[in-house]
């Protein structure tokens, strides 16, 4: 599309102001959706990372005489059928997935990217048997493996987060492999093979830090937002995600959703449709917008 | 643009073929099963061979298809089924059955003496493997004489040895030989002298019809046991129990739901009671819980009233062994109640103190393993509450819920835990010898308590009913004493019948015992 | 350099030979490597599921098993031959079509037909929605045109709706029909059940409502939907404004032959790759509304540890998403010359 | 003006939304071609040139698109108004004028729809991007004779064989070196100078009154531009085709254009003859001076 520029002011500033007018402008670019998302993205960021510092004993909280109360001033979420807060357990639950969903995703993303890098960049027998190995593992079908693993072993998160990590990183070798072959066609990079950059160099920073940065985080949340998920989708199919009494916001849904009450399952039933939704608008803006720089 | 026109036809099409069909589902007329009896489980049969029945629902959809030779009738009295009359011999090492004419098995073929016969050498033939084979053990021999009557040796006396004919028999001609293998096709396909004859064992459905040369009557045209895994399905089944996809019955309604058909005017509520009671096993193994004061501490700590209350309803708390209505029940012994100060002070007896909020004695630390099996109903609100309860005497409860296999593996076999719930659950008698005596094979909690074997050879010793029943009173106090369990509790459990149903009268154990009078309007 | 006429027989007949070749070369090779991913992916799981702990034979023979028992119980099973000779006697017999019996969950049942028609459940709920989902994400992209601003306003909420994972929205569904519609139609008293048939024989037909629904939950959740229209829209849009179908119109021709042609290819690619994952999210839905699909076979098979029967089901969602790649290959090489050239 | 003009333009006004808000991309922009005559545009990139030849094509992509002005074009002597109807697609939303795009665009392709081909058709850029990629070359170009047949009577209508004998023939006009493998070639099989020359067979199959040339030799090679250059000028004047050329190179422009309209920022800087242009570089606007300039051309004359 043919645009006019419209004329660039160059003010004298401080270097506070100009971050302060950079990040502003920035922000006030952005579509509401990714302002709403990247609002909910860090509020979750936050909760994540005062929550194990606030302590809570899920043990102690069950009190049957106040079972189902519908929300108040003192249990402004109600309580569920145990007699025990719905807000509160529905803060606590962040911990469930936040750590095992962040250890999932920087795992995955920092293996599959460097998988994705090796395969793209060296090919031959090396890239060959190491895409090998990958399409196998793509090709198991992620659910169906997860639930068998959740039934045969006993249920942990941190067994989930793990393959689940391990069943994404094929994927996003893959996306990494295809973005380094597209690259390493690109004059640029040949231009630094050629002045003798070391591979390693060209590789873990010219290739995977300054071009598949965006797509990279963008994975990293996707796959917390999947860890999600399939926490809660386990705990549904029968008690495999986080072990009551420990709150995590699948087991509420899954323990509450025959209550008589609508609060202890729709709830946190919400809270999960608004996370995803905002991880993964939040993911899909940081690409955007990263695709929008480059440009 | 035309693209718009034609999304927009195509989308008036297919909303129109839509309609249609919802149309065309909901003008569907319900098919005639009205005469069907349907029932869900929640959970598979094992099998539908006698012999491999591993779970309730198989005990209860064998009911239907085969038959024993004697029953016990609705009075308690033992009745003829395939055979008519029976003499003990009077040494009591053995008893001769004569069977009844003309029963025929759902193949057409006359039944014998023969598939008695073959019934028991099955039973105990070595390649055949099941987990009651110890329910045959006691046959010496057996014998045909003639088509019609069979001829039994014991290995040791029997007192009433009748009783023990409550199997199922099995037809000779469908085998090879006695090894019956547990993939055989039978198992899928039985053949039986019961009054329903099984038509399809889909995946979710099993299918039986009415055995049209069947001996006796039968009133209900066929059933149908659906697997529902989910209880709270199975309730709203039972709602609709007057249209053709609905049940008529529901085994067991979780108390919590008891409310829903209070005042039905289509579903009543029939309690029956089961030779079955809760317990909370300790693993003797343990060094903390080797020492009885810490038992009787944490038994001190539950309120068991609370605990039945909150998740399971209505029942008896027992103070040992046995359900109220066993005639060994020892009504003189007392049930603990819950009596924080007492269990604390039993603990600091036990030389427990309190340690960064546990109990713990040199190197014992009162941190248990709490381990469950899934299936048990309620159990994760029951581990909470319990959780919650020894929490207060300073006793760390971490739980785990586990599935069935893993449950074996982990409590059975490995006897990795320190505390677990569970359930027995008997079909006439409580036998407790192999729970309680060193080395018995039910006994996986490792207990071992001199006293208590001495008392449970004797009562095994003992043949004379009153001195019998006085053993067992005094086991009872001994085990209240000893807690090798804390004894929880037995459940009054209610099924939800629909009121088509008449003549309705439940075998607590095999349940449809009495099937064949019911009728359905 | 001498000009060749149109159809000159012989060039034809070579050149038929070589693309023949070139052809049979090409479907061989992806066959071959379509069949090695399928057993590499069974042997991972019969591995995991017979390095589980738990043991179907302890738990059958309970507390009076003797260890002769249990080690026959175990032969019979096919149990007592370590993980990789069990697989490969398993391969072997799988190869001749035969993927043994069931051992615990319905003894004695052959897996191939209790997996199969269950997997034709999954399946076409699975391809149901997922074609529901293309043409309503087709037909909202052509009527709604370019993107707007104030198109925001509509799609913004269908895109929050779509981030529910599609169980949730399953229940909300099942609890909507339950309680909702049930209540309006028959005022609080008996329901008609033919809103809420549960599935009573393997076939589809008798349980089309809990079908539709299932349907439903899986096209609205997991962002299925969403991602599709965006894919589709982002498809369409670029194909609507590309140069030659410009040209097209310049030239005065019809443009519909050329966008269908077009879209063919990334059409198909949305769906393939799209659907292991609404595969999956059959398994829960069909769980949901009682539907006797994979997901239950799966579930129960798992907690038997029948190991013949997962391995199966297990193999049939390998076997679609690789037969489904496998169509993608070939509709793209038959469809998009550019394929051909970069096949080999 | 006179019937005799293929296409008159005045004062089109297009403007586009961005990020950043409405931009007017062209201003007011008028012109003409006569029959047979070569009109060309020239301007750096930006500069609305192509904008302006796609609106009277119909054919521009972008909300809300043109907003004003005339465009009347003439087919076979009769002359359509083809932004007569645009006001009332136009209407006031919270100040600031809004289009009903869809409708236009459905109004606009309804009418462009006999004009398509016939009267005016178009070569494109990229001429790779330009042919479809999923067809052979010469179906594309038999194409084009189809489309320009079905206007025709039954009766007249060439059969299926004489259209592909006629595409062939188009593809040898267009110096093709083997027509017959060209015609089954699909466009990746072709060089970028192959697949214009196959663009220009395309476009001028429909035999068309004017064609509108939008920069066809860009990334071309400098040998291929040449020859796609005297390509066109022959066949332009062998079918008696009026064509709108555009372009930024001044060269290609003064070989090939008998009038030139120079073009920034949406606005017609001046009109001149090419002739003038040559001659009297230095009486020029300023910007024309320094196009000239970058070309190396005035100094040239001036010697």
């Amino acid at each position: 599309m043919t645009g006019q520029s419209t004329g660039q002011s160059t003010r004298q500033s401080t270097w506070y102001s100009t971050w302060y007018s950079t990040w502003h402008s920035a922000w006030k670019e952005q579509p509401l959706s990714f302002k709403l998302s990247s609002i909910i993205v860090v509020l979750v960021l936050c909760f994540g990372v005062i929550n194990p510092f606030i302590s809570y004993d899920p043990v102690l909280d069950v009190e049957l005489s106040r079972r189902d109360l519908a929300p108040s001033w003192e249990y402004w979420m109600g309580t569920d059928g145990q007699g025990r807060s719905v807000a509160l357990r529905l803060f606590k639950g962040i911990e469930a997935f936040f750590f095992p969903g962040l250890i999932a995703g920087l795992f995955a993303a920092f293996v599959g990217g460097v998988l994705g890098a090796l395969c793209g960049y060296f090919g031959g027998w090396i890239g060959r048997s190491l895409s090998a190995v990958l399409e196998l593992i793509d090709t198991l079908p992620r659910m169906v493996f997860l639930v068998l693993i959740c039934t045969i072993f006993p249920p942990s998160i941190l067994l989930i987060s793990i393959i689940s990590s391990v069943l994404f990183i094929p994927s996003i070798a893959t996306i990494i492999r295809r973005k380094v072959e597209a690259l390493g066609a690109e004059d640029y990079i040949l231009a630094h093979v050629a002045h003798g950059f070391h591979p390693l160099k060209i590789i873990s920073y010219h290739i995977l830090w300054l071009q598949c940065r965006a797509l990279l985080t963008r994975q990293m949340i996707f796959v917390f937002s999947y860890v999600l998920f399939i926490e809660t989708a386990l705990s549904y199919l029968g008690d495999y995600g986080v072990q009551e009494p420990y709150p995590s916001w699948g087991n509420m849904v899954a323990q509450s959703r025959i209550s008589a009450v609508a609060w202890p399952w729709a709830l946190p039933a919400l809270a999960i449709i608004i996370t995803i939704a905002a991880l993964l608008a939040f993911g899909d803006g940081i690409a955007r917008r990263e695709e929008e720089v480059k440009r | 643009m035309t693209q718009k026109n034609m999304v927009l036809s195509l989308y008036k099409q297919g909303s129109l073929l839509l309609l249609g069909m919802i149309a065309l589902v909901l003008c569907t007329p319900q098919l005639g099963n009205a005469q069907v009896f349907r029932y869900p489980e929640s959970s598979k049969q094992s099998s539908l061979m006698p012999f491999f029945v591993e779970n309730m629902s198989a005990v209860r959809i064998t009911e239907f298809i085969f038959e024993p030779l004697v029953t016990k009738n609705k009075r308690g009295d033992i009745e003829g089924v395939l055979a008519y009359s029976w003499t003990p011999t009077p040494d009591g090492l053995g008893i001769t059955f004569k069977l009844r004419q003309g029963v025929k098995w759902h193949d057409g073929r006359p039944f014998t003496a023969r598939d008695v016969v073959f019934t028991v050498k099955a039973a105990q033939d070595r390649k055949t493997l099941f987990n009651s084979k110890s329910k045959y053990r006691f046959i010496k021999s057996v014998q045909a004489i003639g088509d019609y009557q069979v001829q039994f040796r014991f290995i040791q006396p029997k007192k009433k040895p009748e009783e023990l004919f409550n199997f199922k028999i099995i037809p000779a001609h469908a085998f090879k030989s006695t090894a019956i293998k547990r993939l055989d096709k039978f198992n899928r396909r039985p053949i039986g002298t019961g009054p329903y004859k099984v038509e399809e064992a889909a995946l979710r459905v099993t299918k039986l019809v009415k055995f049209d040369g069947y001996w006796g009557r039968a009133s209900i045209r066929g059933v149908e046991m659906i697997h529902t895994p989910d209880s709270s399905e199975q309730i709203n089944l039972l709602k609709y129990s007057g249209q053709g996809s609905g049940v008529q019955a529901v085994i067991f309604i979780p108390p919590k739901n008891l409310s829903i058909f209070e005042n039905s005017d289509t579903v009543v509520l029939e309690p029956y009671h089961t030779v079955s009671w809760w317990y909370l096993a300790f693993n003797h193994k343990n060094k903390g819980l080797s020492d009885v004061k810490v038992r009787q501490a944490i038994a001190m700590a539950m309120d068991r009233e609370e605990l039945l209350g909150a998740h399971l309803g209505q029942g008896d708390i027992l103070s040992g062994p046995f359900t109220e209505s066993s005639p060994y029940y020892n009504f003189d012994v007392e049930a603990r109640e819950q009596d924080l100060d007492e269990a604390k002070s039993l603990l600091d007896q036990a030389g427990y103190r309190m340690k960064r909020g546990v109990r713990t004695k040199g190197r014992t630390k009162l941190t248990l393993d709490f381990v469950l099996n899934k299936d048990l109903p309620n159990s994760q609100q029951l581990a909470l509450s319990i959780q919650a309860q020894l929490k207060q005497i300073g006793v760390d409860v971490k739980t785990t819920f586990v599935d069935a296999a893993l449950y074996q593996e982990k409590v059975f076999n490995r006897k990795q835990f320190d505390l677990t719930m569970n359930v027995w659950s008997f079909n006439e008698i409580e036998d407790i010898f192999p729970l309680f005596r060193t080395g018995a094979p039910s006994n996986y909690i490792s207990y071992s308590n001199k006293a208590i074997d001495a008392k449970l050879d004797e009562s095994r010793r003992e043949s004379d009913y009153k001195a019998h029943k006085e053993i067992m009173m005094n086991l009872h106090q001994m085990l209240n004493e000893d807690l090798p369990y804390v004894f929880l509790w037995s459940l009054d459990i209610y099924s939800g019948l629909s009121r088509q149903l008449k003549d309705i009268f439940i075998q607590p154990y095999y349940y449809y015992s009495f099937f064949k009078d019911w009728s359905l309007k | 350099m001498s000009q060749i006429g149109l159809d000159h027989p012989q060039q034809k007949s070579a050149m038929l030979n070589e693309a023949t070749i070139r052809w049979s070369l090409w479907l061989g090779s992806k066959l071959l490597r379509g069949l090695s991913l399928l057993c590499g992916a069974s042997f991972i799981i019969y591995a995991t599921l017979r390095s589980a702990p738990g043991d179907m034979v302890d738990l059958i023979l309970g507390l009076n098993g003797t260890p002769e028992m249990k080690a026959d119980l175990r032969a019979e099973f096919g149990l007592d031959l370590n993980i990789i000779e069990g697989y490969g006697r398993w391969a072997w017999r799988a190869l001749s079509g035969d993927l043994g019996i069931s051992i615990t969950f319905m003894p004695g049942e052959p897996v191939l037909s209790l997996a199969g028609p269950a997997f034709l459940v999954t399946l076409s709920i699975a391809v149901v929605s997922l074609l529901c989902s293309i043409a309503v994400a087709y037909g909202l992209a052509i009527l709604l045109g370019p993107p707007r601003p104030r198109q925001a306003f509509l799609l913004g909420p269908i895109q929050l709706l779509n981030a529910a994972p599609s169980f949730v929205v399953a229940i909300c569904l099942a609890k909507v029909i339950n309680e909702l519609i049930q209540f309006q139609l028959a005022g609080g008293g008996q329901i008609p059940p033919s809103w809420y048939p549960i599935p009573t024989y393997q076939k589809i037909t008798d349980s089309i409502a809990p079908f539709c629904f299932a349907a439903l939950s899986i096209s609205l959740g997991d962002g299925l939907f969403t991602d599709l229209f965006n894919a589709l829209r982002a498809e369409l849009m670029s194909l609507n404004e590309s140069l030659f179908i410009s040209a097209v119109r310049a030239k005065g021709a019809a443009v519909r032959k050329h966008l269908i042609k077009n879209l063919i290819v990334p059409t198909l690619s949305v769906f393939t790759a799209r659907l292991p994952l609404v595969l999956s999210a059959v398994v829960i839905v069909e769980y949901i509304f009682t539907l006797d699909g994979s997901g239950y076979l799966l579930l129960q098979a798992a907690k038997n540890r029948d190991v013949p029967v997962v391995v199966g089901v297990s193999l049939f969602f390998i076997f679609a998403v690789i037969v489904m790649n496998l169509i993608l290959d070939l509709v793209k090489a038959l469809v998009d010359p550019r394929e051909v050239a970069k096949g080999d | 003006m006179s019937e005799q003009t293929l296409v008159d333009v005045q004062d089109l006004v297009i403007e586009f939304d961005t990020p950043k808000g409405r931009v007017r991309v062209v201003d007011g922009v008028s012109f003409s071609v006569s029959p047979g005559e070569v009109l060309g545009i020239l301007g750096e990139s930006g500069s609305g040139k192509t904008m302006s030849t796609q609106a009277i094509l119909g054919l521009i992509g972008g909300y809300p698109g043109v907003m004003g002005g005339q465009i009347n074009l003439n087919d076979q002597g009769v002359t359509y108004e083809l932004l007569k109807d645009l006001p009332s697609f136009i209407s006031e939303r919270r100040g600031q004028p809004e289009k009903n795009e869809r409708a236009w665009r459905k109004h606009r392709y309804a009418q462009m729809k006999k004009l398509w081909g016939r009267a005016i058709t178009s070569i494109f850029q990229n001429p790779r991007r330009s042919l479809d990629p999923l067809m052979t070359v010469g179906q594309q170009v038999k194409e084009s004779i189809q489309a320009r047949e079905s206007h025709k009577d039954a009766l007249e209508r060439l059969n299926d064989q004489a259209q592909t004998e006629e595409a062939l023939e188009w593809l040898a006009k267009v110096q093709m070196v083997d027509p017959a493998r060209v015609y089954h070639s699909y466009p990746h099989e072709l060089s970028g100078g192959m697949c214009q020359r196959a663009m220009i067979a395309v476009a001028l199959a429909c035999k068309p009154s004017i064609l509108v040339a939008d920069e066809p030799t860009t990334g071309l090679d400098a040998t291929v531009r040449a020859q796609i250059v005297h390509l066109l000028q022959d066949l332009i004047k062998a079918e008696q085709c009026a064509m709108l050329y555009i372009t930024h190179d001044i060269r290609e422009m003064l070989y090939l254009a008998d009038r030139v309209i120079v073009m920034r920022h949406g606005k017609v800087l001046e009109q001149v003859s090419a002739n003038d242009l040559k001659e009297h570089a230095l009486e020029r606007h300023e910007y024309t001076q320094v196009l000239l300039d970058a070309a190396g051309m005035i100094g040239a004359h001036d010697e």
